[in-house]
């Protein structure tokens, strides 16, 4: 099976920012990108977690995107535009895809 | 009924004591918990049930006293921070950006709060009028912009969108279009949710206050010993500021008794849902832990144990017959 | 009481207007969310108080009738994909397999839109056969063997998997298991649980559909413009032919007008739980997002808020006394 | 009624149907799912419902009569692991530590069953005393540290740790919680949270027993291939040992029919929540798999839909007027 | 400590698909895996989110699987047999883990 | 966009002993780590699924931290004490990150 070299974009957010960086990652027309929720951890703002939790403005969420490494620069700098002011971190790792045409 | 009465009779209702068995839970870091996915379903149900049943108790509500009431709820909500603010600025070395989010938590109120203190309130017969939740809606967001105010111009603001989210807040479109919906079906409406929505009403107000129990326990046992100990003091002697001008104000507008005791209720309460997001966006510099332990863990305790009896006591005293 | 007044008493009932509140909320992208674990056991436990009731009732229903409808409402639900693909193909540009797989979606039914319209028809006084709970079952599966014949040969399909995973479907066997219980247990078994399943439903149905609303409304925030126009007329017309054809079968098998409603509202209604998964299993190159927003964006709120008292008011007249 | 009747009436009772409705969703591989999150809210519930009555109904219990059933119930939990044990050990080539772990799981108790019970003698006019829900809360975790006794030494445990993790046990915790508000408050409490944890509790154990069934018919299908034949036996003869130990202690100090019943009830089930996240921790080694197949699998059905009427039956032979 | 080398096999999956996929990989007797639940995501199929939803025909999963580089081929090839009909991503990571015996 | 090369931890680990972790982590005074929720999974000891669960024992979540490489070498020898007893695996990947002065 045929793989490409892609990057992998992961970007921790706490919560109240994730719509606003998902409508910027909607601009930036990138091939897609995929949610999960974090139930806890720790950093140094602190530990959080989500036991018996009402209101979302503690909570975190990991995003991750798939993509070509040409287009990972310009990603980066509206990405930190936005999580510099926030908590959040980002990081970039290197992953090979199947199907490369999907991207 | 003696402030001492009302006081034990408060603290021996089984949705304090719920919540008291969830704080006692916390402490000795038991692992109970209610789930995330219910906990926010159960403030849906309530925050509906308590914005439902005050609309339908509009058809015995002047309008004009509820613009009036609304009216000195907006000018508290925008007010309080200030005071706070200033307090905090002048007791504790906390900066101007922690102190301007920590005020608009203060200005701001906790609907959880206030449908404790409802349910207290119509316990002792000292039933509120409906519009009493379109003041606790009302005074959800012009603290914020007190905050914002107090905190300075800070870089990246995005003003629009901010209103935007502030403003369609999902309980406080919840608590108002079910306000809308009581208030628009009135007795028959009433006679369809009657079951669900007051019968079993006090029941899951007891699911729910274990959780706040637990989740203020558990904030409190994780954060507590960050915070220094002037801005705890803020946690317990502006709840008790805020109902002493919620007090004035409910005088100034001549309430009855049970509605000025929830307006005390509000202006004593501090937000733990709605500001803390904001904050997040308004003013991501601002320390969140440090807000949150002090409404969520310090002030929503003191006001659910001691302050809501306390409010309903001079409540009857100072504006009763 | 004509069609008006249906109209206005539907409009004007709770759970309408909390739905109404849910759409409202989304498009003004408001970030209320009922919790989807909850919205999810609010489902169960619809499926389970509406299969349980018509079980209840069966005491009271002949079998031969209960045979008949069930006929009908497999011969609708094989039937009506033909109609909506046929519809598709003239009118739009949707190619093949997606429009195979919407018409799919319209030859089966919205359980929520049953039991709402079992609701409503309930607070009409035209309360329906127990068994129309069994049509309901009946007709969630037939459209989709239709969807496949018209979708036409596709590669790599495991048949035997699929009749599988759609015969035991969660919500078909939830909602036969609940009726044979109600059938099995009757009225001693409704006094165990009419505090739960029959007290509290339409208040549960309240909350309930304001998520629904929530989560058609920004279904249709999301897609809409995605959409092409002769395809979302389709969402608006096809309920009108499946209530037309739903009619006539009433008609021919002699149904009463609460059932005959319902039989309308089944063949009127689209299905969004059941049919979107088994068509990504089956017609994987169908694009989901489409058949989707139809069904739950346009057919959902069109049958909820007008198609409902329309068809109770058809009903009446062509079926009543 | 004789024990026909009894297993008869048991049988056909909405909860056990629903039970029997989710383990047949099971086998037959249905996707019926109920949400995790509203699962552990169904439990807690429940718990605190069970709980709470416990406790009203303390105001007409002996606490003589309470010390008594207490202490016999902390032998039991104590003394069933030795036997389970043995048993395991001698019929089968289960493994030491696993054999006590498995052991662990038997000595202690299914709240689930307990509540199950309860509401069995309830619709059985056979009431028990308040202070069972002490008795059940008082054999959680004697039994752990019998299984800690009987694996023997094991390296890295900390004794200290896990002796906090079990007493501040969630469900623990909440049971003796809510007992404790329950008694407070009494008939005046009671009042308060009737509708909610009274009117509605078998409703609510018909959707949680539809969930359990699923749980159950789910671990069975996914593991039972994987359990040896013996071991099995096991989870369906130990049970009878189990009901026969509580029979005789009840027998011994003097109990009444309803209350001797959850005796045995209690003796004759195995824990799948506490003792397997204890035994996760202090015997890392033992094979989860097993002991939780066996005794939500086997034991959990087992007792659910024969042993809780024959310990009925029993119970009312041996220890009624 | 020592660490030995290992792949990490990542799969974006629908909800629909995830019980088909779980039990090919059983039939292939992995090591193991581990899936976690996505909340929203965006791709060309347009955007989803999982807030309210009862029905599960839209939701992503997101399997991943720590094996071996020389199981990989056999993998990559049956995994991308169901994957290529339906809506999904797989990459490849490289991995280092401790206690090797695991796997 | 300037990135920084550092390590990602990731450890799958038994619910009963998430807590236990944390606090190990907590004495460890990494930057942060994040916890996300797992529903279902297979290895060794068979599957499961969260699918109506009442009971945490049987599950496993997915903490992650992104830490230093210098840091590595301590933290894996205590994570391992821990892990080693347990139901859990623990890999390490590279990854880089911007804002590096947050770690
Ligand atoms: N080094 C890290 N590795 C993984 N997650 C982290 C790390 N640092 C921070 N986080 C996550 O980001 C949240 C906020 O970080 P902080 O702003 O440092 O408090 C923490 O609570 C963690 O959930
Ligand atoms: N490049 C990507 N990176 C991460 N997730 C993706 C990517 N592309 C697609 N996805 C996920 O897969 C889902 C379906 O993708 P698609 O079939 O392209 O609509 C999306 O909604 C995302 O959750
Ligand atoms: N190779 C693997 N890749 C990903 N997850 C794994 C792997 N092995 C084990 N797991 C996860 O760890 C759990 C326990 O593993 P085991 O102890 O092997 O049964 C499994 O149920 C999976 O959730
Ligand atoms: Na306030
Ligand atoms: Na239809
Ligand atoms: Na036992």
């Amino acid at each position: 099976m045929d793989t490409t070299a892609k990057k992998k974009l992961e970007i921790i957010i706490e919560a109240p920012m994730l719509d606003r960086l998902c409508r910027l990652l909607d601009q930036l027309e990138l091939g897609g990108y995929t949610v999960l929720p974090a139930v806890s951890g720790r950093g140094r703002n602190g530990s959080w977690s989500r036991k018996g939790e009402i209101s979302e403005s503690q909570r975190m969420y990991v995003l991750f995107a798939v993509l070509d490494a040409r287009d990972l620069p310009r990603v980066l700098d509206e990405v930190y535009a936005i999580v510099a002011r926030q908590i959040g971190i980002v990081t970039v790792s290197d992953v090979a895809v199947i199907r490369a045409e999907h991207f | 009924m003696g402030l001492f009465d009302l006081a034990v009779a408060n603290l021996i209702s089984p949705p304090i004591l719920f919540f008291a068995l969830g704080l006692g839970a916390a402490m000795v870091r038991s692992d109970l918990v209610v789930p995330e996915a219910v906990a926010k379903a159960l403030s849906i149900y309530l925050i509906m049930a308590i914005g439902f049943k005050g609309g339908v108790e509009m058809a015995s509500s002047s309008l004009a006293d509820a613009a009036l009431a609304i009216g000195a709820g907006i000018v508290l909500s925008f007010a309080i921070p200030f005071i706070s603010f200033g307090l905090l600025r002048t007791t504790s070395r906390t900066g101007r950006t922690d102190a301007a989010a920590i005020a608009a938590h203060y200005g701001s109120i906790s609907i959880v709060t206030f449908i404790a203190a409802s349910d207290a309130g119509a316990a002792l017969g000292l039933a509120a009028a409906g519009f009493m939740v379109a003041v606790a809606a009302a005074m959800e967001a012009p603290a914020i912009f007190s905050g914002l105010m107090l905190a300075g111009k800070q870089e990246g603001q995005s003003g629009r969108e901010l209103v935007r989210d502030v403003a369609f807040n999902g309980s406080i479109v919840l608590l108002i279009g079910a306000f809308l919906i009581g208030w628009a079906t009135g007795d028959s409406g009433r006679l369809v949710v009657e079951p669900f929505f007051y019968d079993i009403f006090r029941g899951v107000l007891c699911l729910f206050l274990l959780d706040m129990g637990l989740v203020a326990g558990r904030g409190l046992v994780r954060q507590a010993g960050d915070i220094r100990f002037p801005v705890i003091l803020h946690g317990l002697y502006m709840p008790l500021i805020g109902a002493a001008l919620g007090l004035i104000a409910a005088l100034l507008i001549g309430m009855e008794p049970g509605s000025g005791a929830l307006l005390m209720t509000l202006s004593a309460s501090a937000s733990y849902i709605a500001v803390p997001a904001a904050m997040r966006l308004a003013l991501p510099k601002a320390k969140p832990a440090i807000s949150l332990t002090l409404s969520l863990g310090i002030t929503f305790p003191f006001n659910l144990i001691f302050g809501i009896p306390l409010y309903y006591a001079v409540a009857g005293m100072m504006l009763g017959g």
